[in-house]
């Protein structure tokens, strides 16, 4: 049982070379395997591209560009949030009823064919404020009271989409008065829709946070173990209801651009937009287990899917196959990206 | 212990108790560290030293007692008072985030203003590299701090633990106190070399406490060593009036056993259970031929990066391999895990907590996961049958406490490996059982415990296919030892004729 | 043992039930549209006016809502005249079913099978009404037809595939397009689910496609033609095309008065929520109190057509009078006088079986 | 080696002896089922008490029948479903095959009358089991497969059904009957999903097959290391999951006796799916107990009909709505401070 093993050991001297070779096999396997899946994300939309201008010409124009890049934003700037939240590892679901909540709210107190008050830019503040609370809302339900995520947000949806409904009354819809913002969203300047300035804007934010900040960087320390959080002494408990509270923010601040959009005020003002999101984030490749991920992926999730819905469209593809090419595409799309990971011990949820 | 009153000890425990529910798992434990000390902390497996650690980097809350730090008493309310408190520790379960690079895992702990994280608390990543490069070479590791832990293996990933704790340590204004749970339970002798020198250069700045199972290197690097056994410290000793076997007494409360192996010789008409032959994978090993026989151990020597894991996995259907081929009990078709295992294969695994065990899953139902033997008729499990039978194992293979309806996760490492160890036993046919580092975190007497069963299971007919942790381990128990280098064999020996010698084996090892 | 299910123990009921006992019901597919609104406000019109209690159901637009609200109002013993503005016309069997057993009395709006008629299920399912989509389409076409001279390129958008409500109206639109119409030609349509926000998104896209090809647009509503003029409004283009469109919301007859775009709407029918649904509920409360008999009446008066106006830029005045606050409560006056098929302007002009459409 | 064992067992500790009949009894409480496994049952119970005090004529008038009935379709999803979420996967598509397979049902009932329930059923199954496949052998997540099948599924209803309702032309009766005739009142509608929530407990209780479902969601990794069949055993949640959705496209026909791509069931993912979730199951894996799915359906179905019978302003009932899941999910989970909630 007594070992001296150890001191001729040292004395053979201990060779790292192997050790040093491994490091940089293991460099060079991680530099490729992280161009390689948005490269074949892109790959996918450089398909779909040359496929869709070969079936319209139409498809590759600049006022078709403009028109894609305006019915991206609002999904972008949400899906901003929502790629957040989804890197914690959790699910925001609530994202049409805070825009509901958010844009009613928004639109009357704004000038609108009600009459009623106009607050002007305390409008946008008392908006996003409510915006706000519902998002800490989910936060604190779900940190505090450990309710799963899917169902705090499943409910604030509910709970949004009720108080939109309240502010919304039987009046008449009310309708945006102010001819500067109207049409605002799809105006172009600088050669891209205003709406879209907006979504980089805040796409520039998100990454910052993402990658350069204390909640960001935490954020993806969540999503991979909380535990580990836990007993680092980071602050999983603030961050957590921050980036609640922030993806809550952007579905307010998409739900009052799709308000401004419109012209008009609706409860349902965010009606399929988490179909895009949710999808477009998972397409982009930020694992729903969370801790994997980024927002430029989620970016090409969004243009994937808005330039399949739209190319289908400008290529005729009857309306009643839609979903079916577009579900297809989309399985195809991630079994193409896993096949080349697949491996017996490979844990896929 | 001391009355010497300066300077202030780093560390001062008075009474300190914990229980969870009934089980009283740390109590009245007093201690106190002087700065440049470092204390060996031992005991059997449950005896209560990580709970204890846990208590001093805040994550449990003590029951009874009082902590004191550089004689200010202190109240952890969580991780982050610990830490400001100069308290650094490597935690017994694997604690990094695999998905961040490693420079953010060292400095995750940075405090906003200071270091890579500016005042608007946005990180500065230069810096941050530059820093954790720096803390990585303290402990005479290069990786490149951009890596991203999850393409680390163990020993790397163990580095950049000690380094965030040695980190967070000196980061404080305090005395650095560094807590390492078991850090080299998975290194290698060679990674386990630095971390010594590491470990002793620490003394210059601050106090270390350091748990491991292997008594002679508690033996090499501490000062003192303190013993625990139920949750009691029970022995307080300076490393230069103690032997092991002393320590080895304290601990489990019996002299060691020293068993001697009889080893026998092939007969001539025995054939191999497994076989591999001219086994190939890209990058990992090359040529490998192995023959395993019925009632030997065959333990595969080998350093990190000598590809002894990836075979033993190759051999068990787990991973592929390029070219070769794999043999057992005469059937070489495509290799699964699934094939192995009909066949009469078990494994083993290095990863204990995500391979090999289903930690919430309570301990009876992971015995019989695998082979339910007379616990199911058909497809229908029998509860109470599965109970009775898995009260069996525990009595036979001393895992304790003998509650088998337990959720495994809540069972010491020791006892869990135990358990994973009985899944396979439980088969009725049982013709090959590989071993990946089965000895991993177990404390000297489960060790012999678990060596006993490997080898009356090994008696019965079994081939065993061991990797093991040390070089004495295969001394101990095999009956044939190949050793690889690179990923190819440098070495066989037949350990009834051969004798080699320790060094023997190194050397073809480096 | 096996008993029967579902409720009520009464299976059906013939005979008046007194008034006190009555309690109005309304069900409607969502609360956060103009037209449903106006349902609620017709019911509560009449509710005012008979003095009888109203409940109101929100579907939230699921059937499976629908039908346990429903269920869940008859449970309570209530002798319920109920008003249903089905989500999906299979729902219409069920309620049917159960307000039978519950011993109350039904008309159903919009939605229904074809093959399931009022009279094959006795006196509880009064009657089931609604506006013709064939006219309401047709009127849309003359409208976008005459405005672009008869020659020019249209795009639609219907609502929900399946719902005969929109089915009924593309049969219309198309047919007189086809039939009066050759010159203009149907460049396609976009299935926009009633979504003003789906619709807004399919006419930037159609937009994309076929640029300023496109004439006239006409929606299946005006939720959704609401959206569409807001994208051609931001594409510059709203001042050279026509849009025509069921329903005339409050909303759109502001936009007609301003001459939006370049007087951009021309075409409108109108119908209204609260005659609907004053219609609806007066023909159940009628039968409840045994004023009369469902199974005496012609075939028309149990599946009924009412009318509805064109309504051009040039005659909207005349329509401005039924917006007016205090308009329900004047029409549901008018309805309780003449009775449910003979109030201005919605008339009865038709029925007695499903709606034909025009063939192709 | 006999040595050594008689020797470990001599210093057995004290604690382990302290320790037994405590912890013996705590097990038996557990047993029983603790609050985890009670709660929904509480819950229901207390809502439904409310509603019972506000208006007792709901409840005289059959009110259970009706929220049992309406809780069928919900039930029989959130068993597929919450089957699915046992092996650490999720289903989005099975709603949507379940009205397909409403749809097909009311398609080939007047053709080939009582042979048309198993053709749907196993037309259904197999749908759920080609999800399956993609999701063991392509090793891709289940959310994003599911996603797209959905859109794939939505389509083929829509395509199938010709764009509008198919009703039941013939043969119809016996379908009919299971919504028309019940046990104690309750349609039989309920009593199917009673029954199968009974059968897939009794799969998961007490067969290899259910353990090794829960350890594929507990540690898949280690359930492939003990060679457990986790590819198989995930093929076969998901056919479980399309099948459950086939006789939930069942008690639509019997209930509607008609199906259309908007119609009854077109909307009942997300209710399924929090029924799952009220009911125990965990969203990831190797947590669920198919009895308490029940009265998490029971619950799903109750809220709506609960605002409506109490009276609630119809434009004030979402918010209730979405106010009382959160609640009866904070109160119904188990959970201890240290538990990891995502
Ligand atoms: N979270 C917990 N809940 C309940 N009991 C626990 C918990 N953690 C530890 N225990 C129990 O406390 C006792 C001490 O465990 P501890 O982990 O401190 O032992 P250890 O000395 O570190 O053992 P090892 O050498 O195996 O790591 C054991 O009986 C263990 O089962
Ligand atoms: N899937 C893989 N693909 C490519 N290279 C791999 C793969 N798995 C392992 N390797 C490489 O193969 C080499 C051998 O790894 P392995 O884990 O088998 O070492 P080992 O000698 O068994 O380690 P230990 O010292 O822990 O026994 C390492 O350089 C490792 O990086
Ligand atoms: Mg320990
Ligand atoms: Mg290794």
């Amino acid at each position: 049982m007594v070992h001296n093993a150890l001191s001729k050991q040292s004395a053979v001297g201990i060779d790292t070379t192997a050790i040093r070779i491994r490091e940089s096999v293991i460099e060079r396997r991680a530099r490729f395997r992280g161009l390689a899946e948005p490269l074949s994300l892109l790959m996918a939309l450089a398909v779909l591209i040359v496929v869709f201008s070969l079936l319209n010409e139409r498809f590759l124009t600049t006022s078709n560009f403009q028109n894609v890049l305006t019915q991206s934003a609002i999904p972008l700037i949400v899906a901003v949030g929502a790629t957040l939240v989804i890197l914690l590892g959790s699910i925001d679901l609530s994202v049409e009823g805070v825009m509901g909540a958010t844009g009613m709210t928004w639109i009357l107190l704004s000038a609108n064919s009600r009459g009623g008050v106009d607050l002007g830019p305390w409008a946008w503040v008392i908006a996003l404020g409510v915006a706000l609370v519902l998002g800490v809302a989910s936060g604190l339900i779900f940190t505090a009271l450990k309710v799963p995520s899917f169902i705090v947000t499943l409910g604030m949806w509910y709970v949004g989409l009720g108080i939109a409904t309240m502010l919304y009354g039987t009046d008449l819809l009310p309708r945006l008065e102010d001819e500067g913002l109207k049409g605002w969203t799809s105006r172009i300047s600088f050669g891209l829709p205003n709406s879209f300035w907006v979504a980089l804007l805040v796409i520039g934010l998100g990454i910052l946070v993402l990658r350069s900040t204390r909640i960001g960087r935490v954020t993806l320390a969540i999503g991979n173990s909380e535990t580990i959080v836990r007993s680092a002494g980071l602050p999983a408990f603030r961050v957590k209801v921050a980036v609640f509270a922030i993806a809550a923010l952007l579905s307010g601040l998409g739900g009052i651009l799709a308000t401004v959009q419109l012209d008009i005020g609706s409860p349902t003002v965010g009606s399929g937009v988490l179909f895009i999101v949710i999808p477009a984030v998972v397409i982009g490749g930020t694992h729903l287990g969370g801790g994997k991920g980024g927002i430029l992926r989620t970016v090409l999730g969004v243009f994937l899917l808005t330039i399949l819905n739209n190319g289908l469209i400008l290529s005729g593809v009857e309306s009643s196959y839609q979903s079916a090419v577009t579900g297809a595409i989309l399985v195809a799309a991630i079994v193409f990206a896993a096949w080349s990971q697949r491996d017996r011990l490979r844990v896929a949820k | 212990m001391s009355d010497v009153t300066t300077p202030p000890a780093v560390l001062r425990l008075d009474a300190v108790s914990k229980s969870f529910g009934s089980n009283r798992a740390v109590r009245g434990v007093s201690l106190s560290i002087q700065p440049g000390q470092v204390i060996g902390l031992i005991g059997e497996n449950g005896a209560g030293k990580s709970t204890l650690l846990k208590i001093l980097s805040g994550n449990y809350r003590h029951d009874e007692g009082t902590i004191a730090v550089n004689g200010r008493e202190v109240q952890f309310r969580g991780p982050a008072d610990a830490l400001r408190a100069g308290i650094g520790v490597v935690h017994q379960e694997q604690s990094l985030f695999t998905n961040l690079t490693i420079a953010e895992n060292i400095e995750v702990n940075t405090p906003i203003g200071r270091g890579g994280v500016n005042r608007l608390g946005l990180y500065n990543w230069r810096r941050l590299y530059a820093d954790a490069a720096q803390a990585l070479d303290l402990i005479g590791s290069h990786l490149n701090p951009k890596t991203r832990v999850s393409d680390l293996s163990f020993v790397d990933r163990q580095m950049v633990e000690i380094a965030r704790a040695i980190r967070v340590s000196a980061a404080s204004h305090t005395t650095p106190l560094v807590i390492l749970d078991e850090p080299t339970a998975i290194l290698e002798r060679t990674e386990t070399a630095i971390l010594e020198r590491e470990i002793s250069k620490l003394r210059d700045i601050g106090s270390v406490i350091f748990v491991s199972h292997r008594l002679d290197e508690v033996m090499r690097i501490c000062d003192r060593v303190v013993v625990m056994r139920d949750g009691e410290l029970i022995a307080d000793r300076s490393v230069d009036d103690v032997t092991e076997e002393e320590l080895f007494r304290l601990m489990v409360g019996r002299e060691t056993h020293a068993a001697v192996r009889n080893r026998r010789s092939i007969e001539p008409a025995t054939k191999p259970v497994i076989s591999i032959q001219d086994l190939t994978r890209a990058g990992s090993y090359t040529d490998v031929s192995i023959d395993a026989y019925p009632g030997r151990v065959l333990a595969i020597l080998g350093t990190s990066g000598s590809g002894r894991e990836a075979v033993a996995r190759a051999i068990f259907g787990a991973e592929g391999f390029d070219s070769g081929s794999v043999s057992i009990a005469g059937y070489s078709g495509r290799p699964s895990i699934k094939k192995a295992v009909a066949l009469g294969v078990g494994y083993v695994p290095a990863e204990r907590k995500t391979e090999g065990m289903v930690g919430e899953m309570p301990a009876d139902q992971n015995i019989t996961l695998t082979h339910p033997g007379s616990a199911a008729i058909g497809p229908f499990e029998l509860p109470r049958r599965r109970l009775s039978l898995a009260r069996l194992w525990f009595e036979k293979l001393d895992i304790r406490p003998r509650e088998p309806e337990h959720m495994l996760q809540d069972f010491s490492g020791g006892n869990q490996q135990k358990v994973v160890l009985a899944k396979w036993l439980n088969s009725s046919d049982l013709k090959a059982l590989v071993l990946d580092h089965p000895l991993r975190g177990l404390d000297p007497g489960a060790a012999e415990t678990v060596n006993a069963q490997i080898r009356s299971v090994c008696d019965d007919g079994t081939a065993i296919i061991l990797i093991p942790d040390t070089i004495d381990e295969a001394l101990d128990i095999a009956d044939d030892i190949v050793v690889m280098r690179d990923g190819r064999i440098s070495g066989v020996f037949d350990l009834g004729h051969d004798n080699p010698a320790t060094l023997d084996l190194l050397e073809r090892m480096l | 043992g096996c008993t029967s299910t579902a409720g009520g123990v009464a299976a059906g009921s013939t005979g008046p039930i007194a008034k006190e006992d009555l309690v109005l019901v309304a069900s409607v597919i969502n609360t956060t549209n103009p037209y449903f609104i106006a349902n609620i406000e017709g019911a509560k019109a009449l509710s005012k006016k008979l003095d009888i209690p109203l409940e109101i159901i929100d579907s939230q637009g699921s059937s499976q809502t629908e039908i346990s609200k429903i269920q869940a109002i008859l449970a309570q013993g209530k002798k319920v005249v109920m008003f249903v503005n089905t989500v999906a016309s299979s729902d219409t069997p069920t309620i049917v079913d159960a307000v039978k057993r519950a011993g109350g009395y039904v008309s159903i709006w919009w939605n229904k099978p074809d093959n399931f008629e009022p009279w094959d299920s006795g006196d509880n399912f009064v009657a089931f009404q609604k506006h013709p989509g064939v006219d309401s389409g047709r009127c849309n076409a003359k409208a976008i037809g005459d405005a672009l001279g008869g020659k020019g390129n249209v795009i639609m958008f219907p609502g929900v595939q399946d719902s005969t409500t929109s089915q009924t109206r593309v049969a219309g639109f198309e047919a007189e397009m086809r039939e009066n119409y050759p010159g203009i030609k149907i460049l396609e349509n976009q299935p926009s689910n009633w979504d003003p926000q789906l619709a807004n998104q399919n006419a930037k896209d159609l937009i994309a496609k076929y640029g300023d090809e496109i004439n006239g647009v006409w929606s299946a509503d005006d939720g959704m033609q609401l959206g569409a003029i807001q994208a051609f409004d931001d594409a510059g283009l709203l001042d050279k095309v026509k849009f025509a469109s069921d329903g005339l919301y409050p909303d759109t007859v502001e936009l007609m008065k301003k001459g939006y775009g370049n007087n951009a709407i021309v075409g409108e029918t109108f119908h209204r929520g609260y005659m609907a649904s004053a219609i609806g509920l007066y023909t159940a409360y009628l039968a409840a109190t045994g004023e009369i008999v469902p199974s005496e009446l012609p075939k028309e008066k149990r599946t009924s057509f009412f009318d509805i106006k064109c309504v051009t830029p040039d005659t909207l005045d005349e329509y401005l009078k039924y917006d007016t606050p205090t308009a329900a409560a004047d029409f549901v006056d008018k309805l309780v006088e003449t009775g449910p098929w003979d109030t201005e302007p919605a008339t009865l002009i038709g029925g007695g079986g499903p709606e034909v459409l025009p063939k192709p | 080696m006999t040595k050594i064992e008689s020797e470990t067992t001599k210093i057995d500790r004290e604690t382990t002896k302290l320790a037994v009949p405590v912890r013996a009894k705590f097990q038996s409480v557990k047993r029983i089922g603790g609050w985890h496994a009670i709660g929904p049952i509480v819950i229901f119970v207390a809502i439904l008490v409310v509603v019972a005090i506000l208006t007792p004529a709901f409840i005289g008038g059959g009110g259970l029948a009706i929220i049992a009935s309406s809780s069928a379709p919900i039930l029989l999803l959130a068993l597929g479903q919450a089957m699915v979420l046992n092996v650490g996967s999720i289903d989005l598509s099975n709603a949507a095959i379940g009205l397909l397979g409403a749809i097909l049902l009311a398609l080939t009932l007047g053709p080939v009358a009582g042979l048309s329930p198993l053709i749907v059923l196993l037309a259904t199954t197999a749908f759920g089991a080609v999800n399956g496949l993609i999701v063991a052998y392509a090793q891709v997540p289940s959310f994003a497969l599911t996603l797209g099948t959905l859109g794939i599924f939505q389509a083929v209803a829509l395509v199938a059904s010709g764009r509008t309702t198919v009703y039941v032309s013939s043969n119809g009766e016996g379908i009919h009957a299971l919504y028309e005739s019940g046990i104690a009142n309750v349609p039989l509608t309920f009593w199917m999903g009673v029954l199968v929530a009974v059968s897939l407990w009794v799969l998961l209780r007490y067969t290899r097959i259910g353990r090794g479902m829960t350890a594929i969601g507990k540690n898949e990794s280690a359930a492939i290391f003990s060679a457990v069949r986790t590819r198989s055993l995930k093929v076969l949640a998901f056919a479980l999951s399309g099948f459950c959705a086939g006789l939930a496209g069942i008690a639509i026909i019997a209930q509607a006796g008609s199906a259309s791509p908007t119609g009854l069931g077109s909307d009942l993912l997300l209710p399924a799916i929090a029924a799952a979730l009220i009911g125990g199951t965990s969203i990831s894996g190797g947590v669920v107990n198919p009895l308490t799915v029940i009265f998490g359906a029971l619950t799903v179905a109750l809220v709506p009909i609960a605002t409506t019978a109490v009276g609630i302003d119809a434009q004030a009932q979402s918010l209730v709505y979405g106010a009382v899941i959160i609640a009866v999910v904070a109160l119904t989970m188990s959970r201890n401070k240290a538990s990891i909630v995502k």
